[in-house]
């Protein structure tokens, strides 16, 4: 058992792969000398050296066209985007180019790299710097998503991310690199792929990732203490996406919520709601209700920042309109 | 088109007291910023100062003229102020405030002010290139005889989009110029780490614009490299012009720049445009008395703003549904609203 | 009444807004001289001139930035992407500046620029020319999306964006232009915004938009045959997405397919079927049902492509059986 | 490493008689291509002739050495047979049939082959040149010797990636080359209609490496030019090299080209590097018959793979599932299922 928090699950995942497998390097905006914005890979060029702690010019597109490139000559990339904010930048590499050359190429060849970025609100960082754009990239075939809420799963979600076959984009919270968790790392993970519930309650489901799993878990506590008992499923990665644990937990209750930090509008909350109906639509009391972000920018002012995305109140709040 | 130096309420800037009193009102205004983070009143912590790049901000905007528009990076406090910002407004908008220039949607990094041609700052480096190439045609179009100029620093040198903007701006003679601020440094990258051309003006020309390079040491040969390169951005042909300076501290508020070591950063502060210039004052005979009074001035005009910003209130809550889209067009219907609607079954 | 085509309708519609407005100009590749690669420009340039048809280099960041930029000093321009599936390369002009402006600068300005393009499958281009990627459109706010379906919106949705404050992506399909229709352009297209009900049945409601009205219409002729009714809805402009004409087509018939080309996942068919299941919820007999694109890239083999997205027959086979 | 130009099984390519065969071999294959347009049997029209070009192709590959590998832009059918592809697969893939090398998913533009390097063709222009940085990347970690190239048009010379990834293979001394067949057109945009810049290898060295540019006309020069960047690239220093030539057809197969006039093109088929070898030959005393023969055989090898293609069965539906994500993993559940399963309510 050691207190670990997010950011150093993450450097020690880093850490351990590389380790364990030389073809694994780093490659991105700040990640050496300076050790990544929020420093998760703080430290790491010391051990590693610079060549596998690989500081860019500020060049997204090209970056990810290079892991692409490396990671079809043999080796495991990981590309940091220092925002997901910037993935704009890198659509065509990323959806047109990483996503499709398995596909394309009729199966010769994968592209095994992971693309480490952060999003999110928090930090009063503005429309530029606080999105949750995870929706583009569940839209794209061949991509796989990662979307880490705990320091254990930070750590096991990005080693088991650096084995998988394809690529991955492996999205991390900038509101959680503080948080901390005495945890155990050598308890085996669950499977790649698998979602876990964090919490058992029978009157309402809550189907949530990354940072809304926190909010989902606080709002539950709280709507304990008023006599309502909420599920709260952490899907944590979102493709593969495990509907098997949606649907036994959906099925005896018939009441969800679905709740994403990204804009509401054909964001991963509808995805989860169309599905949740579709599969369990004789199960539900209830329409499943979407939580999510706004639609519209994030603000730098703090209160608007922080009332444009779904809150631990919100979340509450909605559960008890639900039950009544 | 209008004199240069719109800006000059408080005295022409085309002498080297004017250019040194907007440096040292930037020079000012930057330390109020870091005082508004060290007080809690920012909103966040992603300020980017201009401090030891004020010749940069100054001498370039005494090239501009009245109708030229324009566009900055993250680090674009010094540049609108130089071109005539309101510093309360400013400093509201650092502070997320609603008497802000964005009503504190924006931020620092966000500021903008279609009055005075600010086409916009940006939090995407190389992000706000490509729209000077729009205006700059709509200024060829109109015939306007205005400029559009592009702020950036050295990061955005390995950004592709500003080569499609260089090579579209040669390509139809446009009045667009490329400023690069060039402070050695895209946050813990030094320069000659993001790049084996450190000659950056070469890049332009090999695109087919003017280039140029000038130390920014001297406010006085920025402003002249600027008067050259814009004035024939002007008449048509497009440029860039490199201003070589130095990041004074972190490259934000946070940064304390561990990866650059102590001699290194001495060294570079000693280049320092506004010492400089007050220093080439006092030699040139100008009485000291009249620089203390501008600082003092200075002073005085950027502590009113920390106040502004400090009384100033946050923007209301529903103001988050405003402008998205245009006035007049249907707001987004807030989530708390649609899940009653929901749940009440209409 | 006119026969024209879809292809010419939008050069109509490009024309007439030309010689109204002396501001808006078209900017894009191969838009002048050539015509446009789908022929939709073609001899514009002889009327207007190379400045208001202005071809530009390949550099689609920058083509969507220098519109932006011209919007904000007061013109309105018509950036061409040639294939939506390069959209990749400018999300960040498109959705971090173009999308945002308006609001991160508190309402000072607006980005009054339409950005043309056309996707979807139909010619064997392939997995990087063959996409529909509205959805990312979709999902970001402040951007409004036109997907026309026909000859008539041709014409008149594109008239409409060109007087929109706002920035709007505007849609066509590869496989309508040669399409041609009698119409009479002179009367007067519904509001801005507002859908179309194209076929009235009292057994299932399909909601669809651009191609795909054409797919849903022949099969709901073909269901006719069987005895079974269809209403179809074409949406036409996605944002502002008109939700009344839904509810009122849903709620008295409460079995709906929602039809998009777009992958399955995450596309405008979750967003759709989310939100007739939040507001229609105690109408539906069954879940509503998503018959979209495989979630798969597009093969060049014809035979593939047109297996990957839905098809005449999968949408009858599909009313059939939800009326079993 | 191994020799230069391991594709020569039909004999030494070093020699003008192999780079004759060579070119002549794409020459004759892509006149089969349009062969299948006609005949109704390629997966649609979006083919793009490289005729006119061939000396760009065979030249550069010339100078290639097994392990080496590279992209091709959407234009690169002479560039994978000048490095060894099997016609036959190559055919059938641009039919959209099983039997090509990407299963029929591919096609003409999108053709690859993990096994002689090519890291793919690519139909977003520019679009595949970041990743020979990264491949360039793997062989100086791994020390293998090999270099990587980019294959790509002037069209691509206004694509910001370019110069973001040439500006990091300069930074990293990678054994990278960029090779830009400029056949004068984007589509219909002359390259003075795209840029200013039109010596286009003076880009290249404002970023740091070594740039050329070498008239088409003659392979032999190509070759050797090819040579020079190439083996400085495997030393670490990374190159450009610009290859002028003509686009003798139109842009794509039903592209007739209608404007650029008929004198131009005349004289741009002139700079014919097939005939400008073969005359070549003959003046230096070279049989003819045995030229002939070469052509003969051409004609011979690529006449059998549209009977190939015509032969070979489309891919079967179920493997539109396939190759989503790798060999092992869950495949994507067809449409068809998942509705079924979801109006059973299962
Ligand atoms: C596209 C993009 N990439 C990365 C960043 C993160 N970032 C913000 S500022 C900066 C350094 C920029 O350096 P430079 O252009 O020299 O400007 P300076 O900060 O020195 O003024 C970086 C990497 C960003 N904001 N946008
Ligand atoms: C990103 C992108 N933009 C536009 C196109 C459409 N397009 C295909 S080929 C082409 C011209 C390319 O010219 P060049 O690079 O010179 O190659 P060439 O066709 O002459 O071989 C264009 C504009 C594309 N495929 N990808
Ligand atoms: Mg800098
Ligand atoms: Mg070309």
């Amino acid at each position: 058992m050691a207190e670990l928090t997010y950011r150093d699950a993450l450097k020690k995942a880093l850490h351990d792969a590389m380790t364990e497998d030389e073809d694994v390097f780093v490659i991105g905006e700040e990640v050496g000398r300076y050790g990544g914005a929020y420093g998760v890979t703080k430290g790491l060029i010391d051990e590693f050296g610079a060549e596998r702690l690989r500081d860019t010019p500020i060049s997204e597109p090209a970056i990810v066209g290079t892991a692409i490139g490396a990671a079809m000559a043999g080796m495991r990339p990981v590309a940091e985007l220092m925002y997901v904010d910037f993935i704009g930048m890198t659509m065509d590499q990323l959806c047109n180019q990483a996503a499709k050359i398995r596909y394309m190429f009729g199966g010769q060849i994968g592209v095994p790299m992971v693309l480490r970025t952060q999003g999110g609100t928090g930090r009063s960082a503005g429309a530029q710097h606080s999105q949750s754009l995870e929706a583009w990239v569940m839209h794209t075939p061949g991509l796989r998503l990662v979307m880490p809420g705990t320091v254990y799963d930070a750590y096991h979600l990005l080693r088991q991310a650096l084995r998988q076959p394809d690529p991955v984009v492996f999205i991390e919270h900038k509101a959680l690199y503080a948080i901390s968790e005495e945890i155990d790392l050598d308890v085996p993970p669950p499977d790649w792929g698998r979602a876990v519930v964090r919490r058992t309650g029978s009157d309402l489901v809550i189907v949530t990732y990354s940072r809304q799993v926190h909010h989902a878990l606080q709002a539950a506590d709280a709507l304990a203490g008023q006599g309502i008992e909420a599920t709260v499923i952490d899907l944590r990665t979102l493709n593969p996406l495990d509907f098997g644990t949606i649907r036994d937990a959906v099925e005896p209750i018939g009441r969800v919520m679905v709740v994403s930090e990204g804009p509401l509008t054909a964001g991963v909350a509808a995805e989860l709601s169309a599905r949740i109906t579709e599969e369990c639509f004789d199960f539900l009391h209830d329409p499943v209700i979407r939580v999510a972000g706004e639609d519209v920018p994030i603000s730098v002012s703090t209160a608007l920042e922080t009332a444009s995305v779904p809150t631990p109140d919100l979340i509450a709040e909605t559960a008890r309109k639900m039950l009544v | 088109m209008g004199e240069r130096n719109p800006q000059t309420a408080t005295g022409s800037n085309t002498d080297l007291v004017g250019l040194y009193r907007q440096m040292r009102r930037v020079r000012t205004f930057e330390e109020r910023v870091g005082e508004l983070f060290v007080r809690g009143l920012s909103a966040g912590s992603m300020l980017h100062l201009s401090i030891g790049e004020e010749s940069a901000a100054v001498g370039v905007c005494a090239a501009m003229k009245d109708g030229d528009t324009f566009t900055t990076h993250h680090r674009g406090h010094g540049i609108f102020l130089a071109r005539g910002a309101d510093p309360d407004r400013m400093m509201a908008e650092i502070g997320g405030k609603e008497t802000g220039y964005c009503r504190g949607k924006g931020g620092s990094m966000h500021i903008a002010d279609m009055g005075l041609g600010h086409l916009g700052a940006n939090a995407i480096v190389g992000g706000g290139i490509p729209a000077v190439v729009g205006a700059a045609l709509v200024a060829q179009q109109r015939k306007t005889g205005a400029v559009s100029i592009a702020f950036f620093g050295d990061g955005a040198m390995q950004q592709g989009i500003l080569y499609e903007s260089m090579n579209m701006a040669a390509l139809w003679d446009l009045p667009a110029v490329f400023v690069c601020i060039n402070n050695q440094y895209g946050m813990g990258t030094r320069i000659d780490q993001a790049t084996r051309a450190t000659a950056l003006h070469e890049r332009a020309v090999a695109f087919g614009l003017n280039g140029e390079t000038v130390d920014g040491l001297d406010v006085v040969a920025v402003r002249d490299a600027a008067e050259r390169i814009v004035d024939a951005a002007r008449g048509g042909t497009p440029g860039f012009l490199a201003i070589d300076c130095y990041r004074f501290f972190g490259h934000a508020r946070k940064d304390k720049s561990p990866y650059r070591d102590a001699d290194e950063e001495e060294a570079g502060r000693r280049k320092d445009p506004v010492a400089f210039a007050r220093a080439a004052l006092v030699e040139a005979g100008q009485d000291e008395a009249e620089l203390d009074a501008i600082d003092a001035a200075a002073a005085a005009e950027m502590d009113a703003t920390i106040d502004f910003a400090a009384r100033s209130e946050e923007p209301p809550l529903s103001s988050m549904f405003h402008d998205v889209f245009a006035v007049g067009e249907p707001e987004p219907e807030p989530l708390a609203v649609r899940i009653d609607r929901v749940l009440a079954r209409n």
